[in-house]
């Protein structure tokens, strides 16, 4: 068992022939994932590796995807994924930054209304160790086990995932839902995910400054979640009005402080690490 | 990314949002022939410019030549007054409040109005405030606008023109790919007329590929962080004395996170990114040296973002910058024995794990 | 039992104080409608008989209505379905005709999205003898019995309503789709609601030539319909190219025939009455 | 409602859609220099102009002149010529397909591409015709432009601008309320360009309270289908010698059908729709009348529309314009009884069923 993709996920790339679509794609095959198909548009009728590139996300549904990572540049994101959307393809994993979030908004209401799960933008991706591996996490974190990590950051994500794994543990799934303002996950969204998944026994969550995810993920592990969750959050130190190189790593108005993160959190029953490296001794 | 009220005001007018009539001076020599009373308002992104003396009134020509030459180049909380603009003196009966701003929770457009304007509007009892939230997939319907001045208990008249403005708030919001747009006053003027006497426009600085016709430097940026962002580096400037150097945001932030439990201050939020170029790596050392820190700490869990291409990056700056501070490093991940035998090479220990580092780059930084 | 609408519907009305929003709303509430609160713009706080007007359907939502009519003319049409819509009403009845097709798709859109049953525009509504009535279809003509009708007329529909109770049954639910090119319900949808009700026995269906609506529910019928369904189809004697009327009502480039729409209702085992006085007898 | 040629190319340009160079004339002094070969076109809404001898190449001045003459009050299936389209002749290498039209079952807008242009698409077999439907919520996308111009196999350079083109296509069916737009033939000119040779272009009449600038006659109505639309009625001529007039739509389409099973032929369709106002009632027995029928048939059932009320407007009708041709009457419904006394009290018979009164006018106007 595993969340939302596991050994039948079936992934196409959009982007594949581009800097960082064709390296991840890579990646993502050596990890064991089932890549069936690239599209990059204008590029069709060419191969990466031993996978055909099309033009359309329509011509690489004859190898019946259920997921896609788009790796567009950032104007053409929007268009990408109504492609993928549109042709029902059910996992959607945004891995460009810099979507503008009126871009983003769209996508994630006509995802919802199809009944697609969107994944990013600006964020890492997917992995449930060694099952599939759709996005930008290092291969090499990873181990097999039953923590499940969800996070709006990517670097601190596989420094929290190696030392969980460094220190006897492993991954059912890691989830990086995005470092944007608007995304297609929430906490929530995946704490009911982990809640019912069998192979998850424990939630590591990592969480930081902006808006108020972590405080209503908090509200909901105390009424929905039975299994143990413990958290960090970024950006106790950051000074309110700057956004913190992710757009939505931001303090405004008093919204979105570690503080209230961290209060919501220890009042939810949850205990949250000090430092990074503090969250597998929290684990055990 | 803010714009100037003037700016904005320039968009409200385009989108047939009623502003006062005014004009922009960056000179003394701009000023007009006065033939009516003005505000003369300093054209800086601060909130409460009246209170710092950013706004002057002029009933004369000679008050509007002096307010003007007073304004401009004054200095209000280290910002300086470049541009000022000159607008005809509302007749006020009355101030509201309107703005249209991203809900994150929810993701979409919220409408927020209220009959208490003037004054912030976090100030303002929830009761006494509208909020409404608007389906991206459908846009603005005009059946908002009716519920807005229901509960703002407008009378018919000045209920019409808050409706057509709003509806081209919202044109303005959604077109211009606004996070919030807010008229704080939206004044009802003594004949019955609806004004914006100020506008608030930010904009999401990631759709400026689509909105090639705005140029702004953003002022509440520092000299330092606007040249990071001219090459491309997430960078905030902060008060302490540790250069930082980190690859992303999440890490740099807990970085400073843990500095700043340890006792140590950054200077510097800098995110490396993901890059596997030696000379990024040298760029993000030129801005930490610019701010001038006692000691640097590079933090990088290796993954795109190579530990042997920051370990050269490291050793090449060190070198071409004449880097005598105190360089502290942590490589963790792909290619770390690689970039630790680089830095070896050059004098440099480097830390695999975080902790360490951190309570050595404070402890070097500690005597400031 | 009956389909959509019963006893328990609360209705208000967009456009109460108009000519056609006030009459039908009188006739409504003879019938023994619940008809619970008006809606005009600007006419907040004035009453309809001992009815509240609101100017807004929030302010009506304190009555926990669940279906409302639209009678406001065309061009403010959209605007009020949105409304009804975004504040959850789940029955939405547009009487307006001349609605533009562009705005009705994106009602129909919208109103699927949210789970919400539109019904028109420009059609009489529906009338579950003597439960409820939403719309303009005659008081008079109805006797509560096993009889579902759905046509895509008005006063034809009137026609065959009052001689389907003139010899001696009754009906357990009339609805009128619409005469648009473009309306909330097709025959497949409300035929699926007629096999479920308990009530109903036998079927009507009244169709007219334009699109292929007959042809679709035909093809269902064989499939998935299990009662008695017997038609009328109006237009065998049209010119095509011709809108008879109804926008709907057009044959183009050889489609949206009588002839078609007889052929396959007969192919799917339905009778097609020559006339609409015919009906009652293929009932029996 | 049907676009001229000339009003859609007019379109198309105001949305940056390649059309030819061209120019409309009304009288042969609207004719300019000769400067290039150029094609005349009638403009009337009827397809296969060509066939019909409307449309004439000119290659000098003498051909441009004589044509221009030639087709201007020329008839084309019974439609005068009053204008004709001077337009540049095309170097038409091949002609392909686009339109956007109403999908009724789906209920959304389809997009439809072949590279068979130039005949009627129906004409071209299902498999070689793209067809994709559009999300009305969402609109158009850019991968459909895409998947078109991968369908036709376009090369790169053409594909481009198909793309353009159909893009703005969908901006027109959208923002112009249109039922269909369809360029047929899309013509790849010898130099590379795209070019729309032909427009149609339909537009949705309820739509037109939001395109007051659109003023046009419908040239495939009758004249008197005209004057009956002018008033508000729904009417169409045929050719049988009942007058009919009954109240709603599906009713009187189903007062054509019996009658015309009983070898009685219509005159015409009119809808009298939910009226309770006895000029109403006149005014379509005046409509009726102008068409000159052998008896007419007055089919209601009384519901909003009140059969005392047609009664008496019958009666005022009969009395007002003279008529002295059979009138025969069922009335059922709401007031049917009052109804029948008003008729029986100026000399008519009314029935309450259909039958009875379809059988008798079929057999008045039977000697036709």
């Amino acid at each position: 068992m595993s969340v939302l993709v596991d050994k039948n996920t079936r992934v196409i790339v959009q982007g594949i022939t581009g800097h960082q679509g064709s390296f991840h794609a890579g990646e993502m095959i050596k990890f064991g994932t089932k890549v069936v198909a690239g599209v990059s548009p204008g590029k069709g009728g060419s191969k990466f590796q031993s996978l055909d590139v099309y033009d359309t996300v329509a011509e690489a549904m004859k190898l019946s995807p259920n997921a896609t990572m788009i790796s567009v540049p950032a104007p053409y994101v929007k268009d990408a994924a109504f492609e993928a959307i549109d042709h029902g393809i059910k996992i959607v994993y945004i891995l460009t930054e810099h979507v503008p979030f009126h871009d983003t908004m769209e996508i994630v209401h006509q995802a919802r209304r199809k009944g697609i799960t969107l994944i990013g933008p600006n964020g890492p991706g997917i992995t449930s160790p060694f099952l599939c591996k759709i996005g930008i996490m290092p291969n090499q974190i990873f181990k097999e086990g039953d923590v499940a990590v969800a996070s709006r950051s990517g670097t601190l994500t596989y420094e929290i995932v190696e030392a969980i794994t460094r220190n006897g543990f492993g991954e059912s799934t890691v989830i990086g839902l995005g470092g944007d303002p608007v995304v297609g996950l929430t906490f929530i969204d995946v704490l009911k995910m982990f809640e019912e998944d069998e192979k998850t026994k424990k939630i590591v969550l990592v969480g930081e400054i902006g808006g108020n995810n972590e405080e209503r993920a908090a509200e909901y592990i105390k009424k929905h979640v039975s299994k143990k969750v413990v958290a960090y959050i970024t950006g106790r130190s950051a000074p309110p009005g700057k956004r913190m190189g992710h757009a939505g790593a931001i303090i405004e108005k008093g919204v979105g402080t570690a503080e209230s993160k961290i209060k919501a959190f220890n009042s939810a029953g949850v205990k949250v690490a000090d430092y990074p490296w503090d969250i597998p001794g929290l684990l055990r | 990314m803010n714009l100037y009220e003037y700016m904005g005001k320039e968009i409200f007018r385009k989108y047939g949002i009623p502003v006062p009539d005014g004009y922009v001076v960056e000179s003394a020599s701009g000023v007009k022939k006065f033939d009516k009373p003005v505000v003369i308002k300093s054209q800086i992104l601060l909130g409460g410019r009246g209170k710092s003396g950013g706004i002057k009134f002029a009933k004369s020509q000679a008050d509007l030549d002096s307010g003007v030459k007073e304004l401009l180049g004054s200095k209000i909380r280290n910002l300086t007054v470049s541009k000022v603009l000159v607008e005809e003196m509302l007749d006020i009966k009355k101030e509201i409040y309107v703005s249209i701003a991203l809900n994150r929770a929810e993701r979409v457009p919220m409408v927020i109005a209220s009959s208490s304007g003037g004054v912030e509007i976090e100030s303002v009892p929830e009761d006494k405030i509208f909020k409404t939230l608007v389906d991206p997939l459908i846009g603005y319907s005009d059946y908002i606008g009716r519920e807005a001045t229901n509960f703002l208990k407008l009378e018919p008249a000045i209920a019409a023109q808050f409706r057509a403005i709003l509806s081209n708030l919202y044109r303005v919001f959604e077109k211009e790919d606004c996070e919030l747009v807010e008229i704080n006053p939206l004044v009802i003027t003594g004949s019955g007329k609806l004004v914006a006497a100020d506008a608030k426009v930010v904009m999401d600085s990631d759709s400026m590929f689509r909105h090639k016709e705005i140029s702004i430097v953003d002022t509440e940026k520092t000299p330092l962080e606007l040249e990071a962002q001219g090459k491309g580096y997430s960078f905030v400037e902060l008060d302490g004395n540790i250069g930082v150097i980190a690859n992303g945001a999440g890490l740099t932030m807990a970085t400073l996170d843990a500095l700043t439990l340890h006792k140590g201050k950054p200077r510097n939020f800098l995110d490396l990114g993901g890059t596997d170029n030696v000379d990024t790596v040298v760029n993000a050392f030129e801005l930490v040296m610019k701010a001038d820190p006692k000691a640097i700490l590079v933090n990088i869990f290796g993954g795109v973002t190579k530990c042997d291409t920051v370990a050269n990056g490291i050793v090449a700056a060190k070198d071409r910058l004449k880097i005598s501070k105190p360089i502290v490093v942590r490589l963790s991940g792909v290619h770390e024995d690689e970039g630790r035998a680089i830095l070896k090479n050059d004098g440099i220990e480097a830390f695999s794990t975080m902790l360490p580092a951190i309570e050595r780059v404070a402890q070097i930084a500690g005597g400031n």
